[in-house]
């Protein structure tokens, strides 16, 4: 028992371990996100979602799954084939690759970077190149209109998305996410304590997830009525999957990141932290959920004018009286 | 919410400028930025029409000459022109209608829509039918709202023929005419919230919810002909379908529920997502709609005050007092908020009528017995209605070679015709999301279109 | 008849097998697993039937309602996507017509294998009333090969959600290699409306020198007769 | 004198200039007064200065060779009928016709109503009137390929495009 304690105190094998486990947890709960979205969906349409495949079509993301992996795969002609086949493998692999950094309890985590925050944005901020790169290689109009704008607010909302994290850096005055969340269990969540910008900074970088991980109101790139199906247009079975499953996964690690930024990781009254740190996650979650089922969808161009004119404005504001504050505490 | 910066001066095209009235005066406030979308950019621009403080009087324009088709080959482009074919199956073109589109970065240059796709050649096939196996098909013409597609042809006919219609034919027709216009407007709204919100969002929402009670309406009209869809309820000379018992209750309750719910249709207006994506979104003025010929909630969003049912009413218009929506700005909002206003009205008026039935025969002619019942007399008629997409006409033409009970030549002069024709004028300067919105807004049926 | 080899072929392009198989049977000892893993698969196809609605007319109204609340095709986890490229099932819901036909068949082509077609309303099963009208494709079965028939103009919300479970009962039965019952077209090819209309071939054999006789043989000379591909649309 | 009576005399007067007479659908339903093809532009100018703003439709049809036993009443010709609508209170419609014979075009209203160019490509495809001044004639609902004009009488209504039908 000791041996293999030991054996996980080596930084490789406590990283393929936890790492084995988060990415089998991601993708097996990915899954269920799409179920429970479905349902929660049909309850805002006065409607049912799956009920016919298993008890409360419980298993209908495992029949979609197995559907999507028998489909023909079919590559367009004048495809850029290599491009065209890697850019799923890629946008997945950038958006699991946040999860090293995300704590789920003190000991939980798969490697505890001192520079986490900013490992976590810059690998999510990464996300919407590969998607751009399908895009352009699947050589079809539709797909290339969404893959530039995915990559247009890629780049755009980076900035507010980072200066709003900023803020609990600035407060805790430590870049790893485990520090950040031991602080606020000393001092109070960031989200309401101390009053003022970490409420703010948890508004912004929560509206700035929803537009990184393209979810309505920010879901231009996708815009179905308009583009049909954005990048994913040529893409069939289960590269279309891929593709899916990393956006959600995407927005599911955004949550759990502004639950360790704001409001206090794993921290609850009682219990094992795991399940605080999963619950809130999990809330916010059903909060953009809820957004993206509700609201309509902005132009391109006020997607633009919103971040530049407002957030990015707002969000320098926010560090600056983020840094006054710490600078008068001393 | 944010949109572009307004430019200081409104891009006025030579054709505009041609136009001795209306003259360009000022800019109402609230029709918002002139150019829809996108910075203002050096070098020529493509032609956007200045908003134009809207006009009632109606006085004839001349010299208007448009300019829909842009000669390319002139126009300096940032960089390559794309060429987007939007349709024939497309998720937001409403059926299948093609509009091929340049593009410039995401702007608009130049729009050529192409329609029939669904040239099903009614029109020749209703030369070969008589009057009561016309009706049926003419159902299938504009499928969403089947009701007044039956009256305005039945109407030519009775025209023709010069049959009398009874009171009460005349008062379930404008009940049933005016609850259709519910139904088909509930379902724009559902396919304009697809076209903003997208199918895998809040756009979806609203159109579960309109469908939702758009079925009710359809109950109400099944427990009245038996069909859920295409009814053929009219016939020359009356309806075929009394008012069963109970019905009148019926229509109360399903409509005072979908009144109540208006309400909240008419907050969505308000909404800053909502407004940011239709004000000053497809701006057709006044003088544009009346050159197009386009009729109905898009001319009255452009601000004309017309409409047939009260300027030359038929059925039973003449007895309500029909209040009629005008709205000066003619973007996007400015429709959808003529069209929810209207279906407030309807609701209000099939209750009054409903209510007031008049006792009486629901036919005037017998029930068909023989093929060849209904004479045609040789004789040229039109008769216009005002449907929920505007003034739906039937040219019909008896006598000629077929002496007999089919007409020599059937024209359908359609609404969505018109409507799809504003897409060349209107498109150009907006972005393609702008282009969605319009082509939702303009609420084009393509079975009418192309018939 | 140049339609009917097309159709034979299109029948025959058919038999997709999903490259899994290959490598099950590559690997000895793992082609028992086949078995099991055709079942698993078969329950997956049968489960997950996404729907590209090619929506053209009055059936795509009733279509959208069946996948609004009342129905809700939702129920048995189907999903309407835009892009032919990630569905399961092509569901013609409307008159096709000639200058849409050859679209239908682009689309249908570049759906993936394996897929499904429904041709939803009398219109896109026989063309109906219009079907002999000069420019209706009497029944979309001449274009596309078709799995399942509802008739009815236009068929119920309800006739649909039916016609999508009779769907999936042919996918089990095609997956497992059994014979699939063939559905009977619901009309027949020969059926003519009231009032009766001379057929093309009659009027040939009546007058040849008629005017309209030689405007169609001018017609079908000018016209591609391979006019199953389409030409470029992507400029003017 | 309500708003209605205003138009019809105001039509009267109109119909007057050109030595027409205003037929209203009640007593006499002949689609409007025949207008010989020269004067079509120019009535239709006048009336869009008097008010008819709102281009309604126009319709063409074509008519066989007539025979009374064996002389020859009426030689095969089309008509083209053009219906316009003032706007607002007591609109009322101003229609006419044209008499055109088989090589004859007509004067397109596309300059005076921008409303006219659909419909009258419409027309031009299904029925082959051929409208003199359109700028962009081509056809609106059959393909651009298609030989002949549907909504002619002598075109059978089942002629097929091969390889379709």
């Amino acid at each position: 028992m000791n041996e293999a304690l030991e054996l996980l105190a080596n930084p490789w094998i406590h990283g393929f371990v936890f790492g084995a486990v988060i990415v089998t947890a991601l993708m097996s709960v990915t899954a269920y996100i799409t179920w429970f979205e479905r349902k929660f969906a049909a309850r805002l349409h006065s409607r049912m979602g799956p009920t016919m495949v298993g008890p409360k079509g419980l298993l209908q993301p495992i029949a979609d799954g197995l559907k999507m992996i028998q489909k023909e795969d079919i590559v367009p002609r004048d495809a850029d084939r290599l491009l065209f086949n890697a850019a799923p493998a890629i946008t997945l692999f950038f958006a699991l690759a946040v999860a090293a950094v995300i704590p789920f309890s003190p000991g939980l985590l798969a490697s505890n970077l001192d520079i986490g925050v900013l490992y976590a944005l810059a690998v999510s901020g990464l996300m919407g190149f590969p998607v751009w790169v399908g895009a352009w290689a699947s050589n079809n109009k539709y797909a290339l209109f969404g893959g530039m704008r995915a990559v247009a607010q890629a780049i755009s909302y980076e900035i507010p998305m980072v200066l709003s994290a900023l803020v609990p850096v600035v407060l805790a005055g430590s870049l790893s996410i485990g520090q950040i969340v031991e602080y606020q269990i000393e001092h109070g969540w960031f989200a309401f304590w101390p009053p003022g910008p970490g409420i703010f900074a948890f508004v912004l970088f929560m509206l700035t997830a929803l537009a990184e991980g393209n979810r309505i109101p920010f879901d231009i790139p996708e815009a179905e009525s308009e583009l049909v199906a954005g990048p994913t247009t040529e893409y069939t079975g289960i590269k279309f999957g891929l593709f899916a499953s990393a956006e959600y996964i995407h927005s599911l690690l955004a949550s759990a990141l502004g639950a360790a930024l704001f409001l206090g990781g794993w921290d609850g009254p009682f219990g094992i932290p795991v399940f605080w740190m999963l619950l809130k996650t999990c809330m916010l979650f059903v909060g953009v959920t809820w957004i993206r089922w509700t609201l309509l969808r902005f132009r391109s161009d006020q997607l633009m004018a919103l971040c530049w004119v407002y957030l990015v404005p707002g969000a320098l504001g926010l560090l600056l009286i983020t840094g006054l504050y710490v600078h008068v505490r001393g | 919410m944010a949109v572009a910066e307004t430019p200081p001066a409104a891009p006025v095209t030579p054709a505009a400028q041609a136009t001795p009235i209306a003259p360009v005066t000022q800019v109402a406030a609230s029709t918002g930025p002139l150019v829809p979308s996108g910075p203002p950019r050096d070098g020529p621009i493509p032609p956007i029409r200045a908003a134009r403080t809207p006009r009632t009087d109606c006085k004839p324009t001349k010299a208007f000459v448009p300019e829909p088709h842009l000669d390319l080959s002139t126009y300096e482009a940032d960089a390559d022109l794309m060429t987007l074919s939007l349709g024939p199956q497309h998720p937001s073109t409403h059926g299948v209608f093609r509009v091929v589109l340049y593009l410039d970065g995401e702007q608009i240059v130049k729009a050529v829509p192409y329609p029939g796709y669904l040239h099903r050649g009614v029109e020749k096939l209703c030369e070969k039918l008589m009057a009561s196996n016309i009706t049926p098909i003419i159902d299938k013409n504009d499928y969403v709202a089947p009701m007044t597609n039956e009256q305005a042809v039945n109407m030519a006919f009775e025209s023709l023929m010069g049959v009398e219609v009874p009171v009460r034919a005349r008062y379930l027709r404008t009940v049933l005419a005016e609850t259709q216009r519910v139904a088909s407007h509930l379902l724009w709204l559902g396919t304009f919230g697809m076209d903003l919100g997208g199918a895998l969002g809040g756009g979806t929402s609203l159109f579960m919810w309109c469908f939702r009670e758009r079925e009710l309406i359809l109950d109400l009209f099944e427990n009245l002909t038996g069909c859920r869809f295409h009814y053929n309820t009219h016939t020359v000379g009356g309806n075929r379908h009394d008012v069963p018992a109970g019905w009148p209750e019926m229509l109360h309750r399903t409509l005072g529920a979908i009144d109540e719910r208006l309400d909240q249709y008419l907050g969505m207006l308000e909404h800053p997502i909502f407004s940011a994506r239709t004000k000053g979104v497809g701006v057709i003025d006044a003088d544009l709609a009346l050159e197009l010929g386009l009729t109905g909630p898009l001319l009255r969003a452009s601000g004309v005050d017309h409409d047939l049912r009260r300027d030359a009413p038929y059925h039973a218009y003449a007895e309500v007092d029909l209040k009629v929506f005008v709205e000066d700005a003619g973007d996007c909002w400015a429709r959808s908020k003529v069209r929810i206003e209207e279906m407030r009205e309807s609701i209000r008026i099939s209750r009054i009528l409903v209510d007031n039935l008049p006792p009486g025969p629901i036919c005037s002619t017998k029930p068909l017995k023989m093929v060849g019942q209904h004479k045609l007399p040789p004789g040229q008629v039109y008769v216009g209605i005002e449907t929920p997409r505007g003034e739906l006409g039937t040219w019909l033409i008896g006598g000629g070679a077929n002496k007999g009970s089919s007409p020599y030549r059937l024209k359908i002069r359609s609404p969505s015709l018109h409507a799809c024709a504003v897409i060349p004028y209107v498109l150009p300067g907006c972005s393609l999301s702008d282009a969605i919105a319009i082509l939702g807004s303009l609420d084009p049926v393509m079975g009418e279109v192309d018939r | 008849m140049a339609v009917k080899d097309q159709l034979a072929a299109l029948e025959a392009e058919r038999n997709y097998e999903h490259p899994i198989y290959d490598v099950l049977a590559r690997f000895p000892g793992l082609d028992i697993a086949t078995t099991s893993v055709d079942a698993l698969l078969e329950w997956g196809a049968k489960n997950s039937l996404w729907i590209f609605p090619m929506a053209t007319s009055c059936c795509g109204i009733e279509f959208m309602a069946a996948a609004a609340s009342r129905v809700d095709l939702d129920r048995m986890g189907t999903i309407v996507r835009g892009t032919p490229r990630q569905c399961d099932v092509m569901v013609v819901a409307g008159t096709i017509t000639v200058k849409m036909a050859p679209r239908v068949k682009r689309l249908w082509d570049q759906m993936p294998e394996p897929k499904w077609c429904i041709a939803m309303g009398s219109c896109a099963i026989s063309g109906d009333f219009y079907r002999d009208i000069y420019s209706v494709i009497p029944g979309i079965d001449i274009v596309v090969p078709v799995d399942v028939y509802i008739p009815g103009c236009p068929p119920n919300p309800e006739s649909l959600m039916a016609g999508m479970m009779r769907l999936q009962e042919r996918v089990s039965l095609k997956r497992a290699g059994k014979p699939v019952p063939k559905d009977e077209r619901p009309e027949t090819h020969d059926k003519t409306i009231v009032p009766k209309i001379g057929r093309f071939e009659d009027r040939i054999a009546k007058d040849p020198n008629d005017r309209t006789t030689r405007l169609q043989e001018l017609s079908a000379r000018t016209l591609k007769v391979q006019g199953l591909e389409l030409p470029d649309e992507s400029g003017e | 004198m309500s708003a209605v009576e205003a138009r019809v005399a105001q039509l009267e007067e109109i119909f007057l200039r050109f030595e027409l007479k205003a037929e209203s659908d009640a007593d006499n339903k002949t689609g409007g007064p025949l207008v010989p093809r020269a004067r079509h532009y120019e009535l239709a100018q006048a009336l869009k200065e008097a008010g008819w703003t709102s281009y309604v439709a126009v319709v063409a049809s074509h008519w066989l060779e007539e025979k009374k036993g064996e002389t020859v009443v009426d030689v095969e010709h089309f008509e083209v009928a053009t219906a316009l609508r003032s706007v607002g209170a007591g609109t009322l419609v101003a229609k006419w016709r044209v008499r055109l014979e088989l090589n004859e075009d007509i004067d397109s209203l596309f300059p005076l109503f921008a409303g006219a160019d659909w419909q009258e490509r419409e027309q031009y495809d299904l029925v082959g009137v051929s409208f003199k001044g359109h700028p962009d004639l081509r056809r609106l609902m059959m393909p651009d390929e298609w030989v002949g004009h549907p909504l002619r009488k002598d075109y059978a209504i089942e002629t097929g495009c091969a390889p379709w039908r």
